[in-house]
């Protein structure tokens, strides 16, 4: 697989986790050691101001579904994922501001809006389509709807920026772009 | 460890009859008898908060109707609710928003918030509070006045049939009497002799609350399911399911906007006596957060612990090699015999035994035998050992506890048949057992094992008590070893 | 049923002084701030995130395969902090188990699989079984036995927790051998 | 404060009032407006490590042990307080199996060792929330339908009438439904079964009902979209939702549905309150929350009432219903504080009171189907009877 790992500036990538395929990762986005991103299906583009913690598995997954070329698996800004929590996608689009609670999982036809919890130790498998602001939590799998987006994490992010040098080994951003691929409300984080 | 994760392998049969594992079993010094949570009494100790942690009086948590009045459970996932505070001024914002822009006149609001479902106070309407505790609006029973009419009604009522009663003894007893009374002299009853001098009368109160009682109006107009009904879109997500209703039982709200935080139910501490002789088995220390106890008679503490290492597989009729670990909790040196229940002294009586000695701790009177608690012989019932000890007795001596033997590292292999080896106060035996011939294949192998020991009576004796320290006390465990092959 | 000995690779493990097992395979980030007090057995694949904030473990702690041991995060009207994470003695964390708490006490039973919310407060003794979910700023006090997801009080546990739970640790570290292989 | 709570805290110690449903349990306190709590009557049950109902058993004791457990769980987990020191309003069916009156009779005074029992029996205390001389109490329980005539506090025995047709069969019928829809494989928990029908199930009138029935069947109401945990989602039609109370009110034969044991239930009572009975109908139960059930069952029953067997023995005018002051869950354990409130924790005593030291001589409760109990004392019989004892 050809690895093309794109990592724009002010993202904080630890080295030890496993990159592979075509992976574009957003600036001011954290990622924690041994987290697993698998582009096999097609590209991953991760946005701006995201933390993906340890033990997560971000996979694009490979369908006869997909339309040729893939599409992107697009996920959008301000998304969490929590420690081993898992998303397989074949398609889609996850929007943003979500957050994947631990060891949560969600499976391949199942569509994320915005604002969205999926609770710890969640397992989404049947297709679905989250509308925004969705809650599930519970083995019961109890749904309600927030009545706001969940708080960004901004100023975790910018605590994890400035602590994470310190301890652990980077990976270098390689691109040298004036702007993310996307616009954003949010002002970019001092470096 | 193996007593929280695993199934049950040793039970030991408490005095009530009861199978228990020697963690739930208790052991009283002044009985000298094994107790169990179902043949001792529990009591209400202190009432606390299981969040907060924080002591309640009784009287305080019965007004209280035993709620913490600072802590809240989530209507909607019964998650414990967290105080969030937020910045009123310039605009309602999230709290941690941005630190800088804060200036001196902004205020602290607070609102509670789920971190389970993300239910906040603020979905169902409720104003930010300016106190972090408490303070939260209380709802009235939306049925309050009406049952406050019933009650005193009935209260009424039964004031009166007690008056009654009351008025119809005293005649009796004024008819059999020698003298006359005014009323009866004059024909006046009671309460018009009241009238006449002027005395408010007996049960004018009640009376008119009786007389003022207004019941209940039926109506035939029943309310209609309204016409959208049927075409309107339903949203499960703004109707209450069943337990979300029954967590507020006064309200019961069937809509989801009216969902309100729940105050947070109180535990207690409980202590334990035993009903034979009112000593306490265990009592907790006050404070909430301690895990220690001012008494704690545990079994666990009290009589030898059995354990299985290993067993061979049993077979119907044939003989097996069990490895058993034995330990000695308490600080004396003990003697152990392994045997077959039926070896135990007094063996005709034992059933008797145990049958009087529940009646007699769960009832009042001895006469009363016609009733016999279902616990007896549970055992029994439960399941039919068909494993059981063959050859001489196993007799040994395990030493006491010591906490600093755990340091020196030697266990001592006095190699023997049956001593497999020695450690502090633990030790492992082999024993032979054998397999009734009837043994179902397939059926569970039980096996039945008296324990013998010597135990050291450390309570001081009563001034009058023969001083009679050192006991030889029997216990019956059952072990399961799998199944028949 | 008495404890089997578990086994372990002599070249994976890295025994300290004062008696900590500790898997090379571990990742132990900031490892200036973290603290085993003695006896403590990390397995492989554990996660402790000591360069959030310290990580302080009592003596005789198992943490198993696959945990991630992470200081919980706060959000202040004033700042962020991550809270440094305490776990008293004899404390057992199952394997791929998420513990996000400010405060495990002693004698504490944490299952497999379970998530522990962030800044869960667990007392001494009590135990969260298999499969659980402690939701965040949960607070477990003692002799109680969580369970479900999310978890509530399911039943309590004996008086003579401390002793069981003493008595686990020490004979799970005293069958943790290495291979002599 | 409100008053009601005044009152109940200047009594010494208020009395406990149980109401052990065969689904949930209304625990709670004399003189106070609600139980404490409502829950399901079922235990964590350490040795099979599951969650186990109380009315999972096979032989007397395990029944003895399952309510030792519930009772603890109600003592100390929700209301807190030392059995010993109150005394217990049972509120029970008047068909409680014997073995279960009695066990609980058991348990409560042997092994818990309070001081003083009384039993009332659900429709009186129904009843006793109206304030009304004469009800009729429809009781729509888990299982069972019960229909009881209450005149001035005593319930007509003979006219009481009882059919399976609880929220179990509104249940078993929206499961058929349901498979009807999704295919013969679909299985669903009970509880999910029991979200389903409290959160889409309701009950249509009696004419549109009947439409259901003819060739044209009405526009179906919405259907639901309902999530599962793990198999994704169920759809809920809207004839599912509508048809699933039906059973209560299909009629066959034997004259079994819920509006004919009512008008059954008037028949067989002295016919100088039958008028009165259909003018005081108090529908209760956790079934009765069913939106649109009372329409219904009025419709059923003014029209019922037009047909034979009915039409030439019953002239009953209008049918009215109550509403009383609480949820249909709890209403017969309000009755059941009212009357406890006014007895047990009064320290009035009263004649019903059933003290421990009498129990523990007698060992037996009283009950309306024995004869010890029902022969007045200078029948012929009773001397016999006496004897006997």
């Amino acid at each position: 697989m050809a690895h093309n790992i794109k990592i724009l500036p002010g993202a904080t990538v630890c080295e030890d986790c496993t990159l592979e395929g075509d992976i574009t990762i957003g600036g001011g986005t954290v990622i924690h050691p041994r987290v697993s991103i698998i582009a096999e299906g097609g590209p991953i583009i991760i946005a701006e101001y995201c933390i993906i913690e340890e033990y997560s598995t971000i996979i694009h997954k490979k369908s006869d579904k997909q339309e040729n070329p893939p599409k992107p698996l697009f996920i959008g800004a301000h998304n969490v994922f929590e420690v081993a929590c898992k998303l397989e996608s074949i398609y889609g689009h996850v929007g943003e501001s979500n957050v994947f609670e631990c060891r949560s999982f969600v499976g391949e036809e199942v569509k994320v809006g915005s604002g969205c919890v999926i609770g710890a130790a969640c397992t989404l498998t049947a297709p679905q389509i989250l509308a925004d602001n969705t809650v599930i939590w519970g083995s019961e799998h109890h749904v309600r709807e927030a009545l706001e987006k969940q708080p960004s994490q901004l100023l975790q992010l910018d605590f994890l920026s400035k602590v994470m040098p310190n301890y652990h080994r980077l990976r270098k951003p390689n691109v040298h772009k004036r702007q993310p691929s996307r616009q954003s409300q949010e002002p970019s984080p001092k470096p | 460890m193996a007593y929280l994760t695993q199934p049950d392998y040793v039970r030991y049969i408490c005095t009530c009859g009861q199978l228990k594992p020697i963690t739930s079993l208790y052991f009283c010094r002044h009985c000298l008898k094994i107790r169990c949570g179902f043949c001792i009494c529990h009591e209400v100790d202190s009432h606390y908060c299981p969040n907060c942690l924080e002591n309640m009086p009784s009287s305080e948590a019965r007004l209280k109707k035993n709620r913490c009045s600072s802590c809240f459970d989530c209507p909607s996932c019964y998650h414990t609710l967290s105080t969030r505070a937020s910045l009123v001024q310039p605009r309602q914002q999230e709290g941690a928003g941005d630190g800088k822009v804060e200036n001196k006149h902004q205020k602290k609001m607070y609102y509670l918030a789920c971190f389970n479902c993300r239910w906040t106070s603020r979905d169902v309407g409720i104003p930010d509070q300016p106190v972090a505790s408490g303070g939260w609006p209380e709802r009235p029973n939306p049925f309050a006045t009406q049952i406050n009419q019933l009650l005193e009604y009935y209260k009424a009522i039964a004031l009166q049939e007690k008056q009654e009663k009351i008025e119809k003894e005293r005649k009796k007893f004024a008819i059999r009497g020698k003298y006359l009374t005014l009323t009866d002299k004059t024909g006046l009853t009671g309460a018009m002799a009241r009238n006449i001098a002027g005395l408010p009368s007996s049960d004018s109160g009640s009376s008119s609350i009786i007389a003022k009682f207004v019941p209940s109006q039926a109506s035939a107009e029943v309310e209609e399911l309204p016409e959208d009904y049927f075409t309107k879109e339903v949203n499960l997500n703004q109707i209450t399911s069943m337990p979300q209703r029954l967590l507020s039982p006064e309200w019961q709200p069937t809509d989801v906007s009216r969902l309100h935080p729940i105050a947070k139910l109180l535990s207690v501490k409980r202590s334990q006596r035993c009903r034979e002789c009112d000593h306490n088995l265990t009592k907790p220390e006050y404070n909430p957060g301690s895990i220690k106890f001012k008494i704690e008679l545990l079994a666990f503490y009290h009589i030898p612990e059995v354990k299985i290492i290993s067993y061979e597989p049993m077979k119907a009729g044939e003989n097996s090699t069990v490895l058993l670990k034995l330990s000695n909790p308490t600080a004396h040196e003990m003697t152990l015999c392994l045997m077959n229940p039926e070896d135990i002294p007094q063996v005709d009586n034992e059933e008797e035994q145990l049958e009087n000695s529940l009646e007699k701790s769960l009832t009042l009177d001895k006469e009363s035998a016609a009733c016999k608690p279902a616990a007896a012989p549970a055992w029994r019932r439960a399941a039919a050992p068909c494993v059981r000890a063959v050859g001489p007795p196993v007799r040994v001596s395990v030493p006491q506890r010591d906490d600093a033997a755990e340091y020196d590292d030697d266990a001592t292999h006095d190699a023997n048949d049956v001593i497999v080896w020695r450690k502090a106060n633990k030790l492992g035996v082999r024993l032979q057992v054998a397999t009734e011939a009837a043994a179902s294949r397939g059926g569970a192998a039980l096996l039945a094992l008296a324990l013998q020991y010597s135990y050291r009576n450390t309570v001081p004796p009563a001034a009058n008590a023969p001083n009679q320290r050192n006991h030889i006390l029997y216990t019956t465990a059952l072990l399961s070893l799998g199944n028949v092959a | 049923m008495e404890l089997q000995d578990t086994y372990y690779n002599k070249s994976e493990y890295v025994e300290t002084a004062s008696g900590n097992k500790v898997s090379r395979q571990t990742v132990l980030c900031g490892s200036q701030n973290i603290v085993l007090h003695g006896k403590v057995i990390v397995q492989s694949d554990a996660i402790i995130r000591g360069d959030l904030a310290n990580v302080k473990t009592g003596r005789f702690c198992i943490i198993s395969k696959g945990s991630v041991i992470r200081p919980p995060f706060k959000k202040f009207s004033k700042g962020v902090a991550f809270f440094p994470l305490q776990m008293g003695d004899h404390v057992f964390v199952g394997e791929n188990t998420v513990v996000n708490a400010a405060v495990v006490g002693s004698y504490v039973y944490i299952g497999k699989n379970v998530v522990i919310g962030r800044r869960c407060v667990l007392k001494d003794c009590c135990m969260i079984e298999d499969n659980s979910v402690l939701p965040a700023e949960t607070i477990v006090p003692s002799f109680a036995r969580y369970s479900g997801s999310p978890a509530h009080l399911i039943t309590t546990l004996p008086e003579a927790m401390p002793d069981l739970m003493t008595e686990f640790t020490k004979s799970y570290y005293q069958h943790f051998l290495p291979t002599t292989a | 404060m409100a008053l009601y709570e005044g009152i109940a805290l200047i009594q010494e110690k208020q009395a406990v009032v149980l109401d052990l449903g065969s689904e949930y349990t209304k625990f709670g306190f004399t003189g106070e407006a609600a139980p404490r709590c409502i829950i399901r009557s079922q235990f964590w049950c350490s040795t099979e490590r599951r969650f186990k109902k109380v009315y999972e058993y096979s032989t007397p004791e395990e029944l003895y042990d399952n309510l030792v457990n519930m009772l603890h769980l109600l003592y100390f987990r929700h209301v807190l307080v030392n059995p010993k020191e109150r005394k217990v309003v049972v509120v029970e069916s008047l068909l409680t199996p014997t073995l279960f009156r009695e066990t609980l009779a058991k348990v409560l005074f042997t092994h818990y060792e309070v001081s003083g029992a009384v039993w009332a029996d659900s429709p009186r205390m129904c009843a006793m929330t109206l304030g009304a001389p004469v009800t009729l109490v429809v009781s729509l329980g888990a299982r069972e339908a019960e229909v009881a005539a209450v005149v001035h506090s005593c319930v007509v025995l003979r006219a009481v009438q009882a059919q399976p047709l609880g929220a179990a069969a509104v249940r078993a019928e929206l499961l058929h439904l349901l498979r009807q829809d999704c295919g013969p494989d679909l299985h669903l928990p009970d509880h999910v079964l029991e979200d389903i029908t409290v959160k889409t199930c309701f009950v249509s009138p009696r004419a549109r009902a009947l439409r259901w029935q003819s060739d044209s069947p009405p526009e179906p109401a919405r259907s639901v979209r309902y999530p599962l945990a793990r198999l994704g989602a169920v759809c809920v039609s809207g004839r599912a939702r509508e048809l699933a109370a039906e059973p209560l009110f299909r009629r066959d034969n034997e004259l079994a549905s819920l509006p004919d044991i009512v008008l059954q239930c008037i028949m067989q009572c002295p016919i100088d309150v039958r008028r009165a009975l259909a003018a005081n109908v108090l529908l209760t139960g956790g079934a009765a929350s069913l939106p649109g059930l009372r329409a219904r069952l009025s419709q059923e029953l003014a029209h019922l009432c037009t047909l034979p067997p009915y039409s030439s023995r019953l002239r009953l005018g209008e049918f009215k219903f109550h509403r009383a002051p609480a949820h249909d869950m709890s209403c017969a354990w309000l009755g059941g504080a009212l009357c406890g409130a006014g007895e047990a924790g009064g320290g009035a005593g009263g004649g019903r009171l059933l003290s421990r030291d009498v129990y523990c001589r007698e060992r037996r409760l009283r009950d309306w189907v024995n004869l010890l109990d029902n022969t007045p004392p200078h029948h012929p019989q009773r001397d016999h009877l006496d004897l006997t004892l």
